[in-house]
């Protein structure tokens, strides 16, 4: 057992922080949820240069070959940061490309994902918001020999307006079929909703879409269960997101605490604030070493059905509690726009719904203790 | 004991009830719109509209432009415009800084302030908090220096609900400040808010709306008259205040609450998951009936506070057990409707998709203030165990 | 409204608080919970002789003709002094038949009750423990023109084995039918649990037990309403009694808090100590607000099916959150069997339950609010 | 980053395993019975045949009667006494005073007490809490004067668990009572239990069962040798000894609870309320699901701690979140328990219906005492947000 990061994973570790601390700043983070700006292109292709868009594609099709550790130690890091959902949503679409594609589907586009030139997003959600194969209602329908025509609604997809293909599963004949479709298609259209927390999630109408078989990731009518398997990495890469967040969330606390001072002594000696910062750092720490340990299990070949179910309840709701205390101790300057604080808060909002809310997690878990 | 209100107060809570039913407060121009549910809405039109009525300060004495009704016919009042969604963010001003003049003030200025306050007609903004004066509410550095028949003011002020709405600025400031204990140097104004020198500078909260301020003091002069009853009192004008607005800034949050677990309700039967109506959830079903219960703690601490003060009475440490225990059920509420709406809970009103007006995620984003305004939590659990339950300090 | 009591009430408490305090110390409610002692019979003769017995029973029954206003002023302090559960359910019997009794039923032992000669006890749970009424699963079988012959089991039935009668419910026919049964029927065999408060719970076994129709409270195959609208009050009674108690833990608290001193000071100048008693002066004053409201409008006829059930889940977790708190306040001592705090924890284990755990009574909410 | 344990480790718990199984620690005579759960249970016969085989202390070194064992292995071993509900409660005398020993015994010390505590031959308990000194663990009075070859010592301990079963007492007393502070006037001393001038008087705690006792000295005459260590680092050895007991005193809790969990997911499916079983109410589903979960928290925490010890560093803050974490969750548990036996869970093992052996009473009971016991939850959270995040004392 070793709780320490291996040399290779602290190198990246600390690479990801300098570089984002110097390149993500939390003012553009900022700007780019009030909708002021986008992600800057630039940043973007000295990510992927540094191999992060690419990070667990194998280096026979272009990417570093990393383990998913790797993704993990690094989406810690994107999370400290609040990097926008862009990378997030392009690293998961790659994912569920790298699991789930052929491999002429793999020759075809991990390369250009790893050199962050196109962008892959999972489009799962629907209006009812089921992670079961019965929420999937978008029908997929045989056409002709080779032809599927496709409809239904997806929801909630967050930054599918700047995916060039996405992972979509339907339902066709006796189960689920995941389809990689072009966005440039007319019959997708998307909409931009509008958020709280300003991050860029989108309805996605699918209207009569045409498919071929050729896009058919993994096998016809038995997509479930390989996506499933998909759905696990990136509910434990969101876990990963949401430590790196309550992390900073508690770093700052932290700071403010020794700063300001009332009374005139600093606002960190009073017991209160002592105990409530002592409750943070251990959620922030089981956050973290549950999330790990999913990982290292995910990644030596475990199902982790359980595992998974158990670190996305309790990340989502250690999230939650690390940035409602964040906020009790940093007073009203933490509830203004202009405070970093809020964009932790109100991303903590959607990772604690996507893949699974806790209440949803719960029942998985319930489940496998044999309730 | 006894826990009915009189024939009387009913008798007014059906003049409320019917006033409020011929002139819904919806109808009325909102400034901030609070997404839909109003109660922390502001609408001065709807504002001047209750105060030409008499209902803005219905307790104050006639001859300061109220009615002389009993603090349960305010906690009357306070119940049925929370219960109509009236936007009343606005009438803090008239509860927080009125009584404080009618304590403290000259004759002369409580004629000529408390009317137009009482009217709706002119609005006080309180300007107390500093940048490092947030709980420690003593360690302003804002100073008035005496200069003939004025003060001059340099300073600045945050955290100030509503001056950009406001006429006029009620301020604390140092006018002594080698004063120690620093308390004893200070003293208050009202100032023209339109005096040359008074910057307003609007902060914008995390839900993108502006209710807070910055207010910059750069050489204003005031004249000596504008000082607030005697020289170096406004602390205990201030602490007046913060008692008046531990009272009343909360006193309608059961019956808002229980306006949004109804929108919660309605929503859980009008909407399925899986085929069978979310309302049929146990899970639900007891998150929600707890959020009933505890609405109804909140419902009676408030009824205590608005007793005491009936008895003429300035409830202390009740009135602090009362807010602290309506904020937390606040946020335990928004909290619980996020749960329950999932990722319909973050949309704005104006997004495709939204639901209940994008209302839970507005209360949700602004439930973080509920427990630090107007007197943290801490600060508040602080005051019921030294001065309600007699713990030493030291 | 008026949150203080009247003078009437007021000299009711206080004399209730001084001699309880004086006639029933913590030592004596520990030896009686150890089984080393029974309530003192003169100790009963006294209550009995200050009308407590009777206290709601009407003048024409002997009785003191009080309101229940005055019943619940004086379980606040049965509750504050721990009187052991014999009072309590002599008085919830008494209610009982009063409420649904026919005037000669009430002639013949109301006035015995109010004398303390006599005690009736509700034995109202069965094995199911469930609160409504196909939950009673006690069967009364009409045997000849006028006799019932009943058959079941009763289980955690406070002081059976002290009582004279049981208001017993059973299913007869359509309905519910509630029987006045003497306990001195050989058919009736009472058992003592042993419980970790050691309170006087017993399992009832009800062996064809013959009873006349005249022994009926109420009406045939019809007393469920009724007896509803007495577990109502029943359920409020106990609130009080609840309310009582959790004052006490806070006041051993805080005088605990005052006076013990680590680190050169009093524990009650720590902050975390100052916050846990603040949210515990909450809690109680809510809950005695809270039962006392619903007391008011039972008493002014209202039937308060919601606000029982609102009063019954706050109280229930209020009193277990004080409890909880006292201790961690106490430290050490309070976990040893000779202090006066685990008097009052396991007290409260048995209240929460009685009459439905907070869990129903947020169902019987969730009902009433429309859901 | 790696979260598997070696296969040498596993083959430990293998050998581990297959040892409870061939002899089921239930076997053995219980002098405290803990309601048929083991783990807080006491057994000397099964402590010995564990000593025995070496597994009392399996990581002290070999001359000192330990097999030189990582942490690692004496986690899994603990995790599988846990797992076969053991009686495990005696052991702490190991844990708690033998690495002090270890620390800053004498050699001749060392050799003379630590292979019959290993062995499980010898249990020696610590007196160290006094009336006063409660968590403020320097505040104590009991005196040592030298007297020629022998110290006299004269006093009161408290809260001393196990004193009645105890062959040896380790006891902190005052041999300087004048130095300021007061803690460097602190030493220590091993006390044969049966001098004269010791009186043990139990303490019945709220189940009704022996486990603490107060210690009472008077003039208890002890020989210098029996000092531990040097004069006056007697708060050192004792710092020693609480970090040792925040370490290892918990190690077992997620894997005791795990086993009570399986008992109420089991209670749950054999039991019906209105025809359907427990298992099937979905607020049942989410409250054991949770507590599920909290396991694998307290588990990882727990891990952690042993991963530090295992790399020759004492764990600190680190320590007392997995301390904190699992004692509440242990009450969570019980908590959890008691709703979902209802009026059961009052029964004791002894009574007619009791279900579960009046286990989940008998833990609720005892629950109160988790967050007090070996350092309270306040003390562990001062410890964090002090030690763990460097927040300022004052």
């Amino acid at each position: 057992m070793d709780f320490n990061l291996n040399e290779e994973q602290e190198m990246l570790r600390k690479l990801a922080r300098d570089f984002l601390s110097a390149n993500c700043p939390p003012s553009l983070v900022r700007k780019i949820a009030r909708g002021e700006a986008e992600l800057d292109p630039q940043l973007w292709r000295n990510m992927a240069q540094m191999g992060w868009m690419g990070i667990t594609v194998p280096e026979k099709y272009g990417g570093m070959g990393g383990s998913f550790l790797s993704l993990i130690v690094l989406l810690e890091e994107t999370g400290y940061a609040c990097l926008p959902s862009l990378f997030f949503s392009g690293l998961i679409g790659g994912l569920a490309l790298n699991e789930m594609g052929n491999d002429g589907q793999k020759q075809d586009l991990l390369p250009k994902i790893a050199q962050g030139e196109l962008m892959v997003v999972l489009a799962f959600t629907e209006p009812g918001v089921r992670y079961d194969a019965q929420g999937i209602t978008t029908k997929a329908v045989l056409e002709g020999g080779n032809k599927y025509s496709i409809d239904g609604v997806k929801l909630f997809i967050s930054d599918a307006q700047h995916a060039d293909y996405l992972v979509c599963p339907a339902s066709s004949g006796k189960g689920i079929t995941v389809f990689l479709l072009e966005t440039r298609n007319p019959a997708i259209r998307c909409a931009l909703l509008n958020t709280y927390a300003g991050d860029r999630q989108y309805e996605v109408i699918l209207n009569k879409v045409s498919s071929s078989k050729e896009n058919i990731l993994g096998r016809v009518e038995q997509g479930w269960d390989l996506l499933q398997s998909v759905m696990r990495k990136a509910t434990i890469a969101k876990c990963a997101e949401m430590v790196g967040g309550a992390q900073k969330a508690l770093d700052m606390t932290l700071d403010y605490a020794r700063e300001r001072k009332q009374f005139g002594r600093p606002i960190g000696t009073l017991q209160a604030i002592q105990h409530y910062c002592a409750n943070m750092a251990i959620d922030v720490d089981a956050a973290r070493f549950l999330t790990r340990e999913t990982a290292w299990n995910l990644n030596v070949g475990q199902p982790c059905v359980k595992e998974a179910a158990v670190a996305k309840a309790f990340v989502s709701d250690a999230y939650t509690r690390v940035c409602k205390m964040a906020h009790q101790i940093h007073g009203a300057i933490g509830t203004t726009e202009d405070h970093d604080l809020p964009l932790y808060s109100k991303s903590a909002i959607a990772s604690r719904i996507i893949f699974g809310d806790p209440s949803y997690h719960r029942e998985v878990v319930a489940q496998e203790i044999g309730l | 004991m006894d826990f009915g209100f009189t024939p009387e107060e009913e008798k007014f809570r059906e003049e409320v009830r019917e006033w409020l039913e011929k002139e819904p407060p919806g109808k009325f121009k909102m400034e901030l719109e609070d997404e839909g549910y109003g109660c922390w809405g502001v609408s001065r039109e709807f504002t001047r509209h209750l105060g030409a009525k008499g209902w803005l300060a219905p307790d104050w004495p006639v001859e300061y432009g109220g009615q002389g009704r009993t603090s349960m016919e305010k906690l009357i009042l306070v119940m049925e415009l929370a219960k109509h969604r009236a936007p009343t963010f606005l009438h803090f001003a008239a509860e927080l800084v009125g009584p404080t003049i009618m304590l403290y003030g000259t004759e002369e200025q409580k004629r000529d302030f408390l009317p137009k306050m009482a009217s709706g007609k002119t609005i006080i903004c309180e300007c107390m908090s500093e940048p490092d004066a947030g709980s420690d509410a003593a360690a302003i550095n804002t100073q008035a220096m005496e200069d003939g028949d004025y003060y001059i003011i340099n300073g600045q002020k945050t955290w100030t609900s509503l001056a950009h709405l406001a006429d006029w600025c009620w301020v604390t400031v140092l006018t002594d400040p080698s004063a120690t204990p620093r308390y004893k140097g200070i003293s208050s104004f009202i100032i023209d808010a339109k005096t040359p020198g008074i910057t307003i500078r609007p902060i914008i909260n995390m839900a993108g709306e502006q209710s807070f301020n910055e207010v910059f003091f750069d050489n204003v002069r005031v004249p000596k008259s504008n000082l607030l009853g005697k020289i170096n009192n406004g602390w205990y004008q201030l602490l007046a205040a913060l008692d008046s607005e531990r009272c009343w800034s909360r006193a309608g949050m059961a019956w808002y609450c229980g306006e949004i677990l109804k929108d919660l309700i309605t929503y859980t039967k009008e909407t399925k998951n899986g085929g069978d109506s979310l309302n049929h959830n146990p899970l639900i079903r007891q998150k929600l009936a707890q959020l009933a219960i505890d609405i109804e703690a909140c419902r009676i601490l408030q009824y205590r506070v608005a007793w005491i003060h009936s008895r003429n009475t300035l409830p202390n440490y009740e009135a602090s057990m009362a807010k602290v225990y309506a904020d937390e059920l606040s946020q335990r509420l928004a909290m619980a409707g996020m749960e329950i709406l999932g990722f319909y809970g973050q949309l704005k009103r104006d997004s495709k998709w939204s639901v209940l007006k994008g209302m839970i995620g507005h209360m949700y984003v602004n439930s973080y203030g509920k427990t630090i305004a107007a007197g943290a939590s801490e600060i508040q659990r602080n005051i019921i165990a030294q001065r309600g339950l007699k713990l030493p300090r030291s």
